[in-house]
C-alpha cells in the first residue's frame, strides 16, 4: 500500500531514458544499457520509464526510480513527507559512460518499503543539489561521497573533507585514481 | 705502550643502573592508546583473565606525561600519524614503543598497491622496541611483548621463555 | 630545652616517615584491593605478594625525566604539588597518635587541621591554572567549587562536636572518649548531646571523601572526562609527589575521623589495654572503606555533586549543629 | 554541521576531544567549542583511522574481501560477515542449507551479547565506574572461548561463506553455550543491582541527551538509539531475512529517548539473545553446513544489490555493484554508526562536558566502523 502511494507519487519526477535494448553495440552514446539486457542483435532505442519494481528476494530493494539530478531535492521531500529515514547516499563512478552515479537508500520504519533514487552527472563536472536541508543525516554522506568521488553537491553548508585528511584534493574512488 | 693499569672505580655505578631498570622494568604505565581492534585486546590482557596488573603494568596512564610505554595497537592512517607524533613526543624521556599487531608493524591487511591512506608500519616513524604479530594478536601475545620488553630493559628475563614450535 | 628539641626531631622524622610509607603501601593496598574487587589478582611478580611493587613504582618515577613543558608558568608548576603534599605532612604534627605519641599538644589541634586543609587545594588549583592546560584548568574549576562546597559541613559537624565536648585538643578530646566503645563520641554523643550523631558522623566521612577528591567525587582527576585532570602535564615525581598528597590527605582524613568519632587510641572494652594499635586499625579500616567505594561507585555528574553539599549536607548539619546547642543548653 | 554564528559576547574556547582521549574509545576527534563547562557547539572530526574498505573491495575477488567485514566492527563482526554473505548469496542466488541457517543465527546472537557486555563495561568506565568492564570482560571471554573454538578468531571473525559457514559446531560447543546462558542469566540480577539500580548512575542518566524520533528520522539513526527513542525498527523484525522468523523473540523499546532508555534496550537486548540461541540450539537440524552446488568463483549478474542485517549497533547495509566480472565493481558499506554519530552534533548542544560523554556513551561508536 505504501509502495504505491510512494511509487504514484514518484512517477512524475521519474526520467524517461532511451533504452538501449541491444547488448553490444551502443551506437548512440546516450543510450544507457538495461539491466537484464537481452542479448538480441537489434539495436533501438525504446523510451522507457525509468520506475522499476524489481523483485525484492532478488535485489533487495522494492523500488527503483531514476531522477534527474535537479529533481533530487523533489524527490527527498516527497520521501520526507511519507516518513521515509535515509539510509546511505552511494556514489559510483561509470567511466566507461563517463558519468557518476549518485544513489540514495530509503527505508521506513512501519512497512518493509526500501526505495532507491538513482541520478546521473556528468563525470568532468558532478553537480548535484544537496538534501542536507531535508535530511540532515545527507551532511555526512554528501560530504563523504564528495571525497570519494568529487561529486560537487550544491547548497552543501560545508563540503570540507570528511574521512580524508584535511588538505585532501584527491578522489580515491573514482576508477583512474593512481595512489 | 702498555696498558696502564686502572684503579677499581670507588663508585660503582652499574649497580645503581640496574636497580633503575629493574625498577622501571617492573612498573611499565602503558598509555591509554588504542587505535582499532588491537586496542580491545590490549583491554582483555588488562582484564581479569590475562591480567597486566600481575607485572605492574596495569595503570592505563590516559595522559601522556606519565606513561613509559606506548603501545601502538592498530593501524595508523595518515591523519593520525602526526597525533601519534606529537604523543609520542610528549612521553618523557625512558620511553618505549611496542607495535602490536599487523597494522602497526607493517599495515598488515590494509597494505596492498593502490593504497591511500595508512603508514605501513609504526617504525616509518617511531623507534619501535617491541614488535608483537598477530592479526590482533592474542592477550598472551601482549604479555610476552611486556616480558620481551622487560628483558630488554633489564637484561634478565622472568619466566623461562617457552620454546615455541 | 635540647631533648625536647631532639624529641620533636625524632616526630618529624617519623612522621615524615610515616607519610612516605603510607603513601607508597596505600598504592599497593589499593592496588591489591582494586585487583580482588575486580575478579583478578593484583600486582604480584615483583617481590613476595608484590610487595616491593611500590618500591619500583617510586624508583620509576624518580628517574623519570622531569619535563616543565614550555609556555607553563614555571614557578606555579613547581611549587604545586609541594603545596599539596606540605600541608598534608604539617597536618600530621597535632594527630594523636598513641597517649603520649603527639608530636605537639596544641590546644587548637581541629582548627590547625582545618587550616591546612584548606590549602592543600590552593595547591591544586595553581598546579592546574600553571600547567596552562585547558583540562587542568577545567579541572581546577570544578576542584574550587567542589571543596568550597563540602568544607562548610566539615566544619559544621565538628563545630558541633566541639560544642559538645567543648576541647579543640585532640588529645584531651580523645582521653574524653574513655572506658568501653560505648564511651566514643559516635555512641555517647547520640545519647548526650545530639542524636544525628551517626548522620554527622556519615557527613564528615563523605566531606572527607570530597576534600581528597576520591571515589565518587573525584572531580580533580576526573579520568575518564578530563584526561588527567589538574596532573595532566606532570610527570615523574611531579605526577608522583601528587599521589604521596592524595594518599596523605586520605590518611589525615582517616585520623581524624578516628579522633572525633571512634576514640582515638581508645581500646573498645574497658579491660583491654589503650595503645597506637587501635588507632592504626580503627585508621586503617576507614581507610579500605575508601578504596572499597573508590572501586564500586561510578563519578556523580559534577552538578549532582554540588547540589548535594548544598542542599542536602549542610542543612542536615546545620541541624545537628542546632540540636546539639538546644540540647546542651537544656541540659 | 558548519560552525553556526555564535555571538562574540559568549566567551568561548575550544577543546579538543582530541584523537587520544579515554572517553573516545578509539580515534575519534570532536571539536567541543565551549562556554567554561556547557557546549556551545560541538563537530565530530572523522577519519583518524580510514581504512578505505570499500577502495579494498574494487580490487579484491568477492571470497576476497570477507576478511574485511570482520575488521569493520570488531565488536559484533559476525553480523558484518552475516550481511556480506546474504548480499552475495540474494545476488548469486545461492540456497543456505537450514543447518547453516541456524548456525549463522547462534553465533551472531552470540557476537551480539558480546557486544552488547563490552559496551556496558565501556561505557559505565566512562561515567567513572571502573569494576563492571571487568565483569563484564569476565563473562565475555566465555562468549570468545565458544567462538573461537568454532571460528578460530577471538575478535575479527572471517567464518562465513557464500553458501553456508566454514565449519561445524559441535557437541560441546552446544553444552559450553547453555552453560553460558544459565551463567549469564544468573549475573545479569547482579549488573542490575551494581549499575540500573545504582542512584549516582540513575541521576547521571535519567533525561540526559534526549533525541527525538523526529531526530532519528532526520539523521537515519538505527539500532538500540532508534528503539531508545519509541520506535519499534529491528531489521531482524521488519526485513526478517535468515532463519530469524522462525524464533519468537520480542523487541525492547523505550519510550524516554534518553541515555537511560538506551542503556535499557541493550540490557534487555541481551536476554532476547539469549533466548533466541537457546531456540536456536533446541531446534538445530541436522544436515550440511555448506551449500552442495556454491560456486567457487562468484559471479553474480550485472547491476546493484542491497542487502540489510540487525547488528549490534543498527541495520548494517551493503550494496553491491557488479559488473558481471569476479570483482565487485563497487562496494558501498552503510555502516549504523555512521549515522547515529551524525546526530551527536545536534543533541548534545548545551549541555555539560560529562553529559555529553554520557550521550556518546550509549551511541555505542566503534570508530573503526564509522571511518570505514
Amino acid at each position: 500500500m505504501r509502495l504505491e502511494k510512494i511509487k504514484q507519487a514518484l512517477s512524475s519526477l521519474a526520467v524517461t531514458d532511451e533504452i538501449e535494448v541491444v547488448k553490444t553495440i551502443p551506437a548512440p552514446p546516450a543510450a544507457e544499457g538495461e539491466e537484464q539486457a537481452k542479448p538480441t542483435e537489434v539495436k533501438e532505442k525504446v523510451p522507457q520509464l525509468m520506475l522499476f519494481t524489481p523483485d525484492y528476494a532478488k535485489k533487495g530493494f522494492h523500488l527503483d526510480v531514476k531522477v534527474a539530478s535537479a529533481d533530487v531535492v523533489q524527490a527527498a521531500q516527497l520521501l520526507i513527507d511519507q516518513e521515509f529515514f535515509l539510509e546511505a547516499i552511494t556514489g559510483v563512478d561509470w567511466i566507461k559512460e563517463g558519468q557518476i552515479e549518485v544513489v540514495y537508500d530509503f527505508n521506513h520504519w512501519q512497512t518493509l518499503c526500501r526505495v532507491v533514487i538513482r541520478t546521473r552527472t556528468d563525470r568532468s563536472q558532478p553537480e548535484v543539489p544537496t538534501i542536507s536541508a531535508i535530511y540532515s543525516g545527507a551532511n555526512w554522506h554528501e560530504r563523504e561521497t564528495h571525497d570519494f568521488f568529487g561529486v560537487n553537491f550544491t547548497g552543501h553548508p560545508d563540503l570540507s573533507p570528511l574521512l580524508l585528511p584535511e588538505d585532501a584534493d584527491y578522489h580515491p574512488l573514482l576508477k583512474d585514481f593512481t595512489a | 705502550m702498555e696498558t696502564e693499569k686502572l684503579q677499581s672505580p670507588l663508585v660503582h655505578l652499574a649497580p645503581l643502573d640496574q636497580v633503575l631498570a629493574i625498577g622501571r622494568a617492573n612498573s611499565l604505565w602503558p598509555m591509554t592508546f588504542g587505535l582499532a581492534c588491537c586496542a580491545i585486546e590490549m583491554m582483555a590482557a588488562g582484564a581479569s583473565r590475562f591480567d597486566l596488573a600481575r607485572f605492574g603494568a596495569e595503570v592505563f596512564r590516559p595522559s601522556p606525561r606519565q606513561c613509559d610505554v606506548m603501545i601502538v595497537a592498530g593501524t595508523i592512517s595518515k591523519k593520525m600519524m602526526p597525533a601519534v607524533k606529537t604523543l609520542y613526543d610528549q612521553m618523557p624521556e625512558p620511553k618505549w614503543v611496542i607495535a602490536m599487531g599487523n597494522c602497526a608493524i607493517s599495515g598488515g591487511p590494509f597494505s596492498f598497491p593502490g593504497q591511500y591512506a595508512i603508514v605501513e608500519g609504526a617504525d616509518k616513524f617511531l623507534p619501535v622496541d617491541i614488535y608483537i604479530p598477530g592479526c590482533p594478536p592474542r592477550p598472551e601475545a601482549l604479555i610476552e611483548g611486556i616480558l620481551e620488553l622487560e628483558e630488554k630493559v633489564t637484561g634478565s628475563r622472568r619466566w623461562p621463555r617457552v620454546a615455541c614450535g | 630545652m635540647t631533648n625536647e628539641l631532639i624529641r620533636l626531631i625524632a616526630f618529624l622524622v617519623g612522621i615524615i616517615a610515616f607519610a612516605a610509607g603510607n603513601a607508597a603501601y596505600l598504592v599497593w593496598v589499593e592496588r591489591k584491593v582494586a585487583g580482588h574487587i575486580q575478579r583478578r589478582i593484583g600486582p604480584k611478580e615483583v617481590g613476595p605478594y608484590g610487595l616491593l611493587q611500590p618500591l619500583a613504582d617510586g624508583v620509576k618515577l624518580m628517574s623519570k625525566q622531569l619535563l616543565v613543558p614550555d609556555g607553563v608558568d614555571p614557578i606555579l608548576f613547581k611549587v604545586a604539588p609541594l603545596m599539596v603534599l606540605v600541608p598534608a605532612v604539617m597536618s600530621f604534627v597535632t594527630i594523636p597518635f598513641g597517649e603520649h605519641l603527639a608530636a605537639r599538644n596544641v590546644d587548637l589541634g581541629l582548627l590547625m587541621i582545618f587550616a591546612f586543609a584548606s590549602v592543600n587545594v590552593l595547591g591544586l588549583l595553581i598546579g592546574s591554572w600553571g600547567s596552562a592546560n585547558k583540562y587542568a584548568v577545567m579541572a581546577a574549576a570544578r576542584v574550587i567549587s567542589q571543596n568550597i562546597a563540602y568544607e562548610i559541613p566539615m566544619l559544621l559537624t565538628a563545630i558541633a562536636l566541639v560544642m559538645a565536648t567543648n576541647t579543640m585538643n585532640l588529645n584531651e578530646m580523645v582521653s574524653l572518649q574513655a572506658g568501653g566503645f560505648w564511651q566514643w563520641n559516635l555512641i555517647k554523643l547520640t545519647f548526650t548531646a545530639s542524636p544525628l550523631t551517626p548522620i554527622a558522623f556519615l557527613i564528615f566521612f563523605t566531606t572527607m571523601l570530597a576534600e581528597t577528591n576520591r571515589a565518587p567525587f573525584d572531580m580533580a582527576e576526573a579520568e575518564s572526562e578530563l584526561v588527567a585532570g589538574s596532573f595532566t602535564e606532570y610527570s615523574g615525581m611531579g605526577f608522583g609527589v601528587f599521589f604521596m598528597g592524595e594518599y596523605a590527605n586520605i590518611v589525615i582524613g582517616a585520623a581524624l575521623t578516628t579522633c572525633l568519632f571512634l576514640g582515638g587510641w581508645q581500646s573498645p572494652l574497658p579491660f583491654l589495654p589503650n595503645g597506637v594499635v587501635w588507632f592504626l586499625i580503627k585508621m586503617y579500616a576507614i581507610i579500605f572503606t575508601v578504596v572499597w567505594i573508590r572501586w564500586t561507585f561510578p563519578r556523580t555528574q559534577f552538578y549532582a555533586l554540588l547540589n548535594l553539599s548544598w542542599k542536602v549536607l549542610i542543612p542536615i548539619s546545620l541541624v545537628n549543629l542546632i540540636v546539639t546547642a538546644g540540647w546542651l543548653k537544656v541540659f | 554541521m558548519s560552525l553556526d554564528v555564535i555571538d562574540k559576547s559568549l566567551e568561548t574556547f575550544v577543546l579538543n576531544l582530541g584523537p587520544q582521549h579515554p572517553a573516545t574509545h578509539g580515534v575519534l576527534r570532536v571539536k567541543l567549542t565551549m562556554d567554561g563547562e556547557y557546549i556551545v557547539h560541538a563537530e565530530p572530526v572523522l577519519g583518524y583511522i580510514h581504512r578505505m574498505h570499500e577502495k579494498m573491495g574494487e580490487n579484491r575477488t568477492w571470497a576476497q574481501f570477507m576478511p574485511n567485514t570482520g575488521r569493520l566492527d570488531y565488536l559484533a563482526a559476525l553480523s558484518y560477515n552475516h550481511g556480506y554473505a546474504l548480499a552475495a548469496e540474494r545476488a548469486e542466488g545461492i540456497e543456505v542449507p537450514e543447518r547453516a541457517e541456524y548456525i549463522r543465527c547462534i553465533t551472531v546472537e552470540l557476537n551480539r551479547i558480546a557486544s552488547h557486555l563490552l559496551w556496558f563495561g565501556a561505557f559505565v568506565l566512562d561515567l567513572g565506574g571502573f569494576t563492571p568492564l571487568l565483569y563484564a570482560f569476565d563473562d565475555r571471554e566465555q562468549i570468545l572461548d565458544l567462538l573461537e573454538s568454532v571460528t578460530g578468531a577471538r575478535l575479527t571473525f572471517c567464518y562465513f561463506r557464500f553458501g553456508g559457514v566454514y565449519n561445524d559446531i559441535d557437541d560441546n560447543f552446544i553444552t559450553g553455550s547453555r552453560e553460558f546462558i544459565k551463567r549469564l542469566r544468573s549475573r545479569m540480577p547482579m549488573y542490575h543491582d551494581l549499575v540500573s539500580k545504582n542512584i549516582i548512575l540513575i541521576k547521571r542518566l535519567k533525561d540526559i541527551g534526549p533525541i527525538s524520533q523526529e531526530m532519528c528520522r532526520r539523521y537515519g539513526a538505527t539500532g538500540p538509539v532508534l528503539r531508545g527513542s519509541g520506535v519499534n525498527f529491528d531489521v531482524r523484525k521488519h526485513e526478517p531475512y535468515s532463519v530469524y522468523p522462525e524464533f519468537d523473540f520480542d523487541i525492547p523499546v523505550y519510550t524516554e529517548g534518553d541515555s537511560m532508555a538506551r542503556y535499557m534496550v541493550r540490557m534487555d537486548e541481551m536476554e532476547q539473545s539469549m533466548r533466541i540461541i537457546e531456540q536456536g540450539l533446541a531446534k538445530l537440524p541436522e544436515g550440511p553446513v555448506m551449500a552442495a552446488k556454491a560456486p567457487k568463483i562468484l559471479k553474480p549478474a550485472k547491476g546493484d544489490y542491497y542487502a540489510a542485517v540487525e547488528a549490534a549497533r543498527g541495520s548494517f547495509g551493503i550494496r553491491l555493484v557488479s559488473d558481471g566480472t569476479n570483482t565487485p565493481y563497487r562496494l558501498k558499506l552503510r555502516s549504523p554508526t555512521f549515522s547515529n554519530l551524525s546526530l551527536f552534533s545536534e543533541a548534545c548542544r548545551g549541555m555539560i562536558l560529562p553529559d555529553a560523554l554520557a550521550l556518546m556513551g550509549t551511541l555505542d561508536l566503534v570508530i573503526p566502523e564509522i571511518d570505514r
